[in-house]
């Protein structure tokens, strides 16, 4: 099933590459709703069959595996994976109306974004080490031509530094693996179980501490610089903003993600080997900073899509802070808030992308009086941006809340208020410039109004699960987050 | 039940009475204090009757409010002067300083009101002015009471009877009694007898009125007046509470003329002021009332 | 001997920062990638048993490391037409001495200071470092396009050290995915490398700031 | 504990339980209340834009549900016991149930009562936005009262805090309705921001109260905060007031106050400043009496000092405006002072252990509150009747609707006079009450310093009752009273029979409440008992009836008098305009009633004067004198814009880091790299 979920995307995208622009579309059409039903499919088995995945005993591996933790992946990137795919079509019928795309290359562009896909579900489900790195790698390289899509000036710009930044840091990572792989070979021999999460983790307390140190540090400013933590962070707005709005969709609410992924791994996996108080200090110093960091940025920022991708930095930081904070309510938090986040940021670039794309500007002066213009995606947008902005009924709200409760609790009352000042200051920043945009006029003549259509349920889709996040969460999703939070307490060991 | 309200009924005729005589007492002796001869003690009430019974003249852009103002105003001055024991040191049970003080501002809200309804530009002054002094005064005139209260432990009005016979309560006197300059528009700051519009204000509110109305107002701003002073007596110069009915009404009048004589006095003696210098004034009349509290519970 | 091919790796990243010629920094990277190989070999033939994963990796570097992607660079220098690094962000005496910094951090501090518990065998392990190091810095200093894409190589080349000293090489299998996505991912850079020269008729990303704040 | 105590028989019942249950009739009324607020959120949509049917379907279900939720809420303000329903766990680790207490009742009251008579004004009043979308309207309307009423009767701190982000969110958007004007977007803004802040502070006071585990109740909060220590618990107290407070719009926080309200559409502000700030003190009374519990004095002191300054300060601001709404917004900050002093006092006696003038003092505060509700409301709905007949808000535009349109002009006049404590009216009871408990703090003589605090806030709160009897002297008189000053009122008609038939009931409860306040204030004693233990009073007994008879008897009998004396006669005429004809330019204007005041209290209101003549004969006979004078917002000045322009010029410096230059990006990584690598050790 996993190969499936693997081999799915890799397909379609194969045969976009291939074809037509029509065909091309009906194919990613088609190859994205069925690898989200299989995604969706698979992440709910290690919950379903419990410990049908899981692998107690010693010196048994497998390439891909899912547990608890990547199910969740799985799941981000199956519901904001199709959503993008799917989005892509719309988004890039209008883009070659304009003709700022080629007929031609259409075909190239789903098939880059399955690729994508595929390489970001290959980084989660991997059980080694090195497949990860090697998926996370793959990424940044499909990902950078995909930013460099338009060709032009700031695209190739944008890319390059992309391209040439994440690399850099993830070489770093690289480097943390070797030591963590060094580290493991006196336990388990040095062949690829070595390097295998789950034979780690079973034996993490009898990996060398300083060594672990060591690779934390690498990995953390490795995944680090892929996951967009500040200082790193800076390739981020400039990637996000320039690639086509699905793949910004994309970048923002997978691939962090996928970053994040890779750095609790370890972060749970150094919490074993080397004790608390090590790699928790550093994400809640980086989960921190990333989140001041990001905010005067968002405060004067001009341009809609570096706003939201400054505010990807903020949440990164505050999902890693919640890492950070651990226990039960921090792992709660963080994870509810990965998954929110993913699904927030994603409509929101997307519709953000239908603006710009309307009004043929990134300039937020020069999008004016969207709520007269484009009723329905401009709803959509402000309710995406509250949402992200953190605020009820939206699930953002509740999984920052579980946070700071857990920074009250641990770090005291000044950490856990900063924490929600920054938040609220930097929703004030939103609310700012998203006022400026809904609430004014249109301009001297408004073209004929939107109408709702298909591509509009396809944002609420997500929209919905965010309210349902915020609002009413089901038991039963309570429960698996339960179940996720309870594997993160055990430190990533599965619970038997 | 009907014990109090004959009581009531009582200090109302007494007030009524009353009033016009007070206000005779004054001009008589500020004119003699200015070596006029001055009309009679009994000109308030034959100018009253006068006015009572002539034509008045109505604007016709005023309504109902202009026609009850007089009333209301009369009446809450009155109510207000019955809770003050003349001599019956029974509670009536109908209010305290508290309501004392709002019966007041009542009045004042309704005449200030009533005066900006003509359309007139002088009622709006006076009424705009008079609002502003009143902004001045009233917390002179709380501080100064409530002192008092506090003392006592209570606002009621009987329980506070000669709360003020201590040294602090000189100082509070003093101030009371710039309150109730103020408040009766006597000289330093308002004056009675000008007709200059530039510098009136509550005859400024009262120019539009004509006829009963315009008596009716007088007699109440007379009540108002020796609703004052009774209070000022009461607190500062208590009744025997055990005298008999007439004696303590002769006391009372005579109490009374007495103070309406230190007004005439105080308002040969000053010259107007200016309406601006006014909160000088109030700051004084507070700074007096301070110190009689900071006496009170510092040292 | 493998301490000789290291300290041969070492030098070679060091001279990489104290020229401005681009041929002879791609030249400098072959000799670092020949360097790598050797080691390589060495170990997989020195002991009795002959370590066919590290001779499989050997070769490996041989054709991608030493043939392909130096004659990739060489190629693209024509391409481009710049054979000199014009403008760099840090100058050249200063890098060096920054360079001579970073090894002295890998050798007197990394190694000694926070790995102290762990036995190390010979200096391989700080030389990998010190390569990984001064090939990030051989990017932060230099300013073309084409520099950075070599300075991503010299680090992979500084990792490759890294897993060979440290481990003995990965499990082989990783490294065939490190190797296949190396040889991806600089090729890729190459081709947009080029495409910036096509775009901005220059290679210098200092013209590469249109986007900020 | 008492509380634990207090909650057990709920729990019993309840906890633990997943699934929706209905305790009870009263759990069925709660579920259908929410549903009819639900239904009237969306109902509209569901017909033609605007047609007369989505103003029913928007409007009524609100008033439905309201007569609902007064029905519970008074079932809650006189039953012993609280009551409510579960809604089972909706979020982890938060279980929602809404538990009605007497506190709660009391407020769900007042919220009910208001927005009952609201919705039916509403019907009426948004058909002067027809060109807008009532749909949504209708939504974030229905919403937000629904958000309102969840506020104050959850008793979970994590639900309370996301139904307050909800009320501040409809609210939001209710604000911007009129969204085409530039104000109202800058107004909705800083109402957004500023509340969003203040919840900051909220969630900061609730969590330092959570222990990491066993919920966010209440009850759990309660037990919690007994461990906590005294400066802890002086922390909950500071976050809860400055983030109460900025709801509440207390005053170094109200600077979105004035802007909101008069922005909002006047049914909707109407809301906000009847009831929505209201919550503000049901959260502050809930957490700092009922959760925390008993502090030192100094909380009270400083409660009641922000009541003193608010009172003042928001008082002559309102004097000096010359918009309707933005005065009577004004004037919400200066009766949020005088609620706050109630409670105030009330600490600072709980404080002292003094329960029964501490429930006094609280009750008096609480009867306030529920007053300004009342006139507040009737106030703004008489201002939109205004605003309807008029199309402006605008005092010097106005004059002579008393002629107009007497009974709403009879209605503005019994909220004027309410809200300037007038005798017979409620806001005089309530006020007399506070009075009592300021006298009773200063003659306790618990230290000197304490006896004269009381008699300087008494001092306050007389200068406060003058300033708004000025206040609203010049608001009726200016609007109502005089010649019409422009052809819009000169054209103004009486407004429908729906709206003033919604303002009439509020009227009346002023009154009511005004002769009878000890109805009231013995049941608001009920609720204070509930949360100041030990505090059981004995009946309060007023004498408003027997001043309010006699008062009255008074009248009508000098009434009877003039008539039976016979009418003299009787000339009517016009004014007397010093030989020229009487017109609107010769009546006192807003501005130069409230001159004197700007005047005396020119060191707070920095009034800026600029006279400007244009003629060319001597300065005393221009033809053509053009005069501004505008008084400055103080905190606006020194402390608003200064913080914002400072923020903005440090962010553009930070963002200097973002230079493009990929060589220094790099350097980022680097750098981080050996930062940690030698932080390691």
């Amino acid at each position: 099933m996993l190969y499936l979920l693997l081999a799915l995307p890799m397909i379609s995208g194969l045969l976009c590459c291939f074809t037509k622009a029509r065909n091309a579309e009906l194919i990613n059409i088609l190859g994205s709703l069925l690898t989200g039903i299989t995604a969706i499919y698979c992440c709910l088995t290690p919950f379903m069959t419990g410990t049908a995945q899981k692998l107690n005993s010693h010196k048994i591996y497998k390439l891909l595996i899912l547990d608890e933790l990547s199910a969740i992946l799985v799941f981000i990137i199956g519901v904001v994976g199709t959503t993008c795919c799917l989005y892509g079509v719309t988004y890039l019928r209008q883009e070659r109306s304009h003709g700022a795309i080629a007929e031609k290359r259409v075909g190239l562009f789903f098939g880059l974004l399955h690729f994508f896909v595929a390489t970001m579900y290959l980084a989660v489900l991997a059980d080694n080490l090195g497949v990860m790195w090697v998926a996370i790698e793959g990424t940044t390289i499909v990902s950078a031509l995909l930013v460099a899509f338009y060709g032009n000036k700031s695209a190739l710009e944008a890319a390059w530094k992309y391209l040439i930044i994440c690399t850099v840091g993830i070489a770093f990572a690289m480097l943390g693996i070797i030591l963590t792989f060094y580290a493991a070979r006196g336990v388990l021999g040095s062949d690829e179980i070595s390097l295998s999460w789950q034979q780690l983790y079973l034996v993490a307390d009898q990996l060398d501490p300083s060594l672990m140190k060591l690779a934390f540090i690498f990995i953390l400013v490795g995944y680090g610089t892929k996951a967009g933590l500040f200082p790193l962070h800076t390739w981020l707005p400039d990637a996000h903003s320039q690639a086509p709005s699905p793949v910004s969709a994309l970048l923002s609410g997978v691939l962090l993600n996928c970053a994040i992924y890779a750095i609790i791994r370890f972060h749970l996996l150094t919490t074993l080997a080397v004790g608390e108080g090590f790699s928790n200090q550093l994400l809640i110093i980086f989960g921190l900073l990333s989140m001041v960091a990001a905010l005067p940025f968002i405060l004067v920022q001009k341009d809609i899509k570096r706003l939201l991708a400054y505010s990807s930095v903020e949440h990164v930081g505050i999902i890693i802070l919640g890492v950070g904070l651990g226990g039960a309510l921090g792992y709660t938090g963080a994870i509810l808030h990965l998954i929110n986040h993913a699904l927030g940021k994603s409509v929101l670039f997307l519709s953000a992308g239908t603006l710009a794309q309307r009004y043929k500007s990134k300039l937020i002066p020069k999008i004016h009086g969207i709520g007269q213009w484009l009723p329905v995606t401009s709803a959509i947008f402000m309710a995406s941006l509250l949402a992200i902005g953190g605020l009820p009924p939206f699930g953002l709200f509740f999984s920052e809340l579980t946070i700071a409760s857990q920074g009250f609790q641990v770090k005291g009352t000044l950490v856990g208020f900063v924490f929600l000042m920054v938040i609220a200051v930097v929703f004030s920043g939103l609310i700012y410039f998203g006022g400026k945009m809904y609430f004014s006029d249109p301009g001297a003549c408004p073209p004929k109004k939107e109408r709702f259509s298909a591509s509009h349920v396809l944002l609420l889709l997500p929209l919905g699960l965010l309210l349902l996040q915020g609002i009413y969460m089901p038991h039963a999703i309570q429960q698996l987050i339960n179940q996720v939070v309870k594997f993160m307490l055990l430190g990533g060991m599965p619970s038997v | 039940m009907s014990g109090k309200l004959l009581i009531i009924l009582g200090q109302f005729s007494f007030l009524l009475l009353l009033a016009p005589l007070i206000n005779g007492i004054i001009k008589k002796s500020k004119a003699l204090l200015q070596c006029r001869k001055g009309p009679s003690l009994l000109q308030p009430y034959f100018d009253i009757s006068k006015f009572l019974r002539r034509e008045s003249v109505v604007s016709v852009h005023t309504s109902w409010l202009t026609q009850l103002t007089p009333i209301i105003c009369l009446a809450s001055y009155l109510v207000a002067g019955s809770m003050i024991p003349l001599w019956q040191h029974e509670n009536l049970g109908i209010g305290d300083m508290i309501a004392l003080t709002y019966l007041f501002a009542m009045a004042r809200f309704f005449l200030a009101l009533a005066a900006l309804e003509p359309a007139s530009a002088f009622g709006g002054m006076g009424s705009s002015r008079e609002m502003m002094i009143s902004s001045l005064v009233e917390p002179v005139m709380v501080v100064g009471l409530f002192s008092l209260a506090a003392v006592a432990g209570t606002t009621d009005i009987n329980g506070i009877m000669g709360a003020g016979q201590n040294p602090a309560g000189l100082l509070t006197f003093i101030g009371l009694l710039i309150v109730v300059l103020a408040e009766t528009g006597r000289i330093p700051v308002d004056n009675p007898d000008t007709h200059l519009e530039l510098t009136m204000v509550h005859e400024g509110m009262l120019l539009e009125y004509a006829g009963r109305q315009v008596g009716l107002l007088h007699l109440a701003a007379m009540i108002k007046q020796v609703v004052l002073l009774m209070l000022l007596i009461h607190l500062f110069w208590p009744q025997n509470p055990n005298a008999p009915v007439y004696w303590a009404v002769v006391l009372m009048i005579a109490k009374v003329g007495c103070l309406a004589l230190v007004l005439a006095t105080i308002e040969s003696v000053l010259a107007k002021m200016r309406l601006f210098k006014l909160p000088e004034l109030m700051a004084g009349g507070m700074a007096f009332c301070l110190l009689a509290v900071l006496s009170t519970y510092l040292i | 001997m493998v301490d000789l091919f290291a300290l041969i790796f070492l030098v070679a990243s060091l001279f990489m920062l104290a020229g401005r010629s681009i041929i002879n920094t791609i030249i400098l990277l072959t000799v670092q990638a020949l360097a790598l190989c050797l080691i390589a070999f060495y170990l997989g033939l020195s002991s009795q048993e002959t370590n066919w994963h590290m001779v499989i990796v050997g070769g490996l570097t041989l054709v991608v490391k030493v043939i392909i992607l130096p004659w990739v660079f060489y190629k693209l220098v024509y391409k481009v037409n710049l054979h000199r690094e014009v403008s760099l962000s840090v100058g050249l005496v200063s890098s060096i001495l920054i360079g001579l910094l970073l090894i002295g951090l890998a050798y007197g501090y990394i190694v000694p200071v926070l790995l102290k518990d762990i036995p190390v065998g010979g200096h391989l392990i700080s030389a990998a470092l010190a390569g990984v190091l001064l090939g990030c810095f051989f990017m932060i200093s230099r300013r073309s396009a084409l520099s950075q894409l070599i300075g991503v190589v010299a680090m992979e080349n500084g990792l490759f050290l890294c897993g060979v000293a440290v481990t003995g090489g990965m499990p082989l299998i990783i490294e065939l995915g490190i190797f296949f996505d190396i040889l991806v991912g600089a090729l890729v850079m190459a081709l947009m490398t080029y495409q910036i020269n096509d775009t901005f008729e220059t290679i210098d990303t200092k013209f590469l700031n249109k986007l900020k704040g | 504990m008492y509380y634990s105590g207090r909650f057990f028989f709920f729990y019993k019942q309840y906890y633990g339980e997943g699934s929706v249950m209905f305790a009870s009739i009263q759990g069925n009324i709660i579920f259908i209340m929410i549903a009819i607020y639900l239904i009237g959120a969306v109902m509209p949509f569901l017909f033609k834009v605007n047609s007369k049917m989505s103003f029913i379907t928007g409007c009524i279900p609100g008033s439905i549900a309201g007569v609902l939720g007064l029905v519970l809420g008074l079932a809650g303000l006189f039953s012993t016991d609280p009551f409510g329903v579960s809604f089972g766990h909706i979020l982890p680790g938060v279980e929602l149930i809404i538990q009605i207490d007497r506190l709660s009742g009391f407020f769900l009251s007042t919220i009910c009562l208001v927005t009952f008579l609201i919705g039916l004004y509403s019907w009426e009043y948004m058909k002067i936005y027809r060109q807008e979308n009532i749909a949504w309207w209708s939504f974030y309307y229905n919403i937000f009262v629904l958000s309102m009423v969840l506020v104050v009767t959850v008793n979970n701190a994590i639900a309370f805090l996301i139904f307050w982000e909800v009320m501040t969110l409809t609210s939001y958007f209710l604000v911007t309705f009129e969204y085409r004007s530039q104000n109202v977007r800058k107004a909705g803004f800083v109402y957004f921001v500023m509340t969003h802040l203040g919840t900051v502070f909220i969630i900061g006071a609730f969590f330092i109260m959570f222990n990491g585990f066993g919920g966010w109740g209440y009850d759990v909060l309660a037990r919690n905060s007994i461990s906590l220590t005294a400066s802890e618990k002086s922390w909950v107290f500071l976050l809860a007031l400055i983030g109460f407070g900025t709801k509440a719009g207390v005053v170094p926080l109200n600077v979105w106050l004035p802007l909101a309200h008069p922005a909002a559409p006047s049914n909707v502000s109407a809301v906000m400043s009847g009831v929505m700030i209201k919550t503000a003190i049901y959260g502050m009374i809930r957490l700092m009496i009922d959760i925390v519990g008993p502090g030192p004095t100094w909380w009270g002191g400083l409660v009641l000092t922000l009541g003193i300054i608010s009172a003042v300060i928001g008082v002559i601001y309102a004097l000096m405006e010359q918009d309707l709404k933005r005065l009577l917004a004004f004037s919400s900050v200066e009766n949020i002072g005088i609620i706050l002093m109630g409670i105030g006092t009330s600490l600072v006696f709980y404080s002292w252990a003094m329960p029964v003038p501490a429930a006094i003092a609280l009750a008096a505060g609480l009867f306030h509150l529920f007053n300004h509700a009342i006139f507040k409301s009737l106030l703004f709905l008489a201002t939109g009747a205004i605003y309807y007949a008029t199309h402006t808000r605008n005092m010097e535009e106005l004059g002579g609707l008393m002629k107009k349109m007497p009974q709403t002009a009879l209605l503005f006049l019994i909220g004027a006079i309410s809200i300037s404590a007038m005798p017979l009216f409620n806001g005089f009871a309530s006020e007399y009450q506070i009075y009592q408990s300021l006298v009773t703090i200063s003659s306790l003589r618990v230290s000197g310093l304490w006896s004269i605090a009381g008699i300087l806030a008494a001092v306050a709160l007389a200068l406060t009752g003058t300033l708004v009897a000025a206040c609203f002297v010049k608001a009726f008189g200016i609007s109502f009273l005089a010649l019409p000053r422009t052809p819009k009122a000169a054209a103004a008609r009486e407004v429908p029979l729906r709206m003033r038939f919604s303002m009439a009931p509020l009227a009346a409860l002023c009154l009511g409440l005004g002769i009878f306040p000890q109805v009231a204030m013995n049941s608001l004693l009920g609720v204070v008992d509930q949360l100041i233990p030990g505090s059981r009073v004995p009946e309060l007994t007023t004498y408003n009836f027997d001043l309010a008879l006699l008062l009255l008897a008074t009248i009508l009998v000098l009434l009877a008098l003039s008539r039976l004396l016979g009418t003299p006669r009787v000339r009517k005429t016009a004014t007397w305009g010093c030989g020229i004809e009487t017109d609107a330019a010769m009546e006192y204007s807003a501005a130069s009633f409230s001159q004197p005041f700007r005047r005396v209290y020119r060191g707070l209101l920095q009034p800026q004067r600029k006279v400007e003549t244009k003629g060319n004969l001597s300065p005393y006979f221009g033809y053509q004198i053009y005069f501004e004078e505008q008084v400055k917002s103080v905190l606006k000045e020194f402390l608003y814009r200064p913080l914002r322009s400072l923020t903005i010029s440090m962010s553009k410096k930070w963002q200097c880091l973002q230079s493009g230059n990929i060589n220094l990006y790099l350097g980022y990584v680097f750098i981080t790299l050996v930062v940690l690598l030698v932080w390691v050790r």
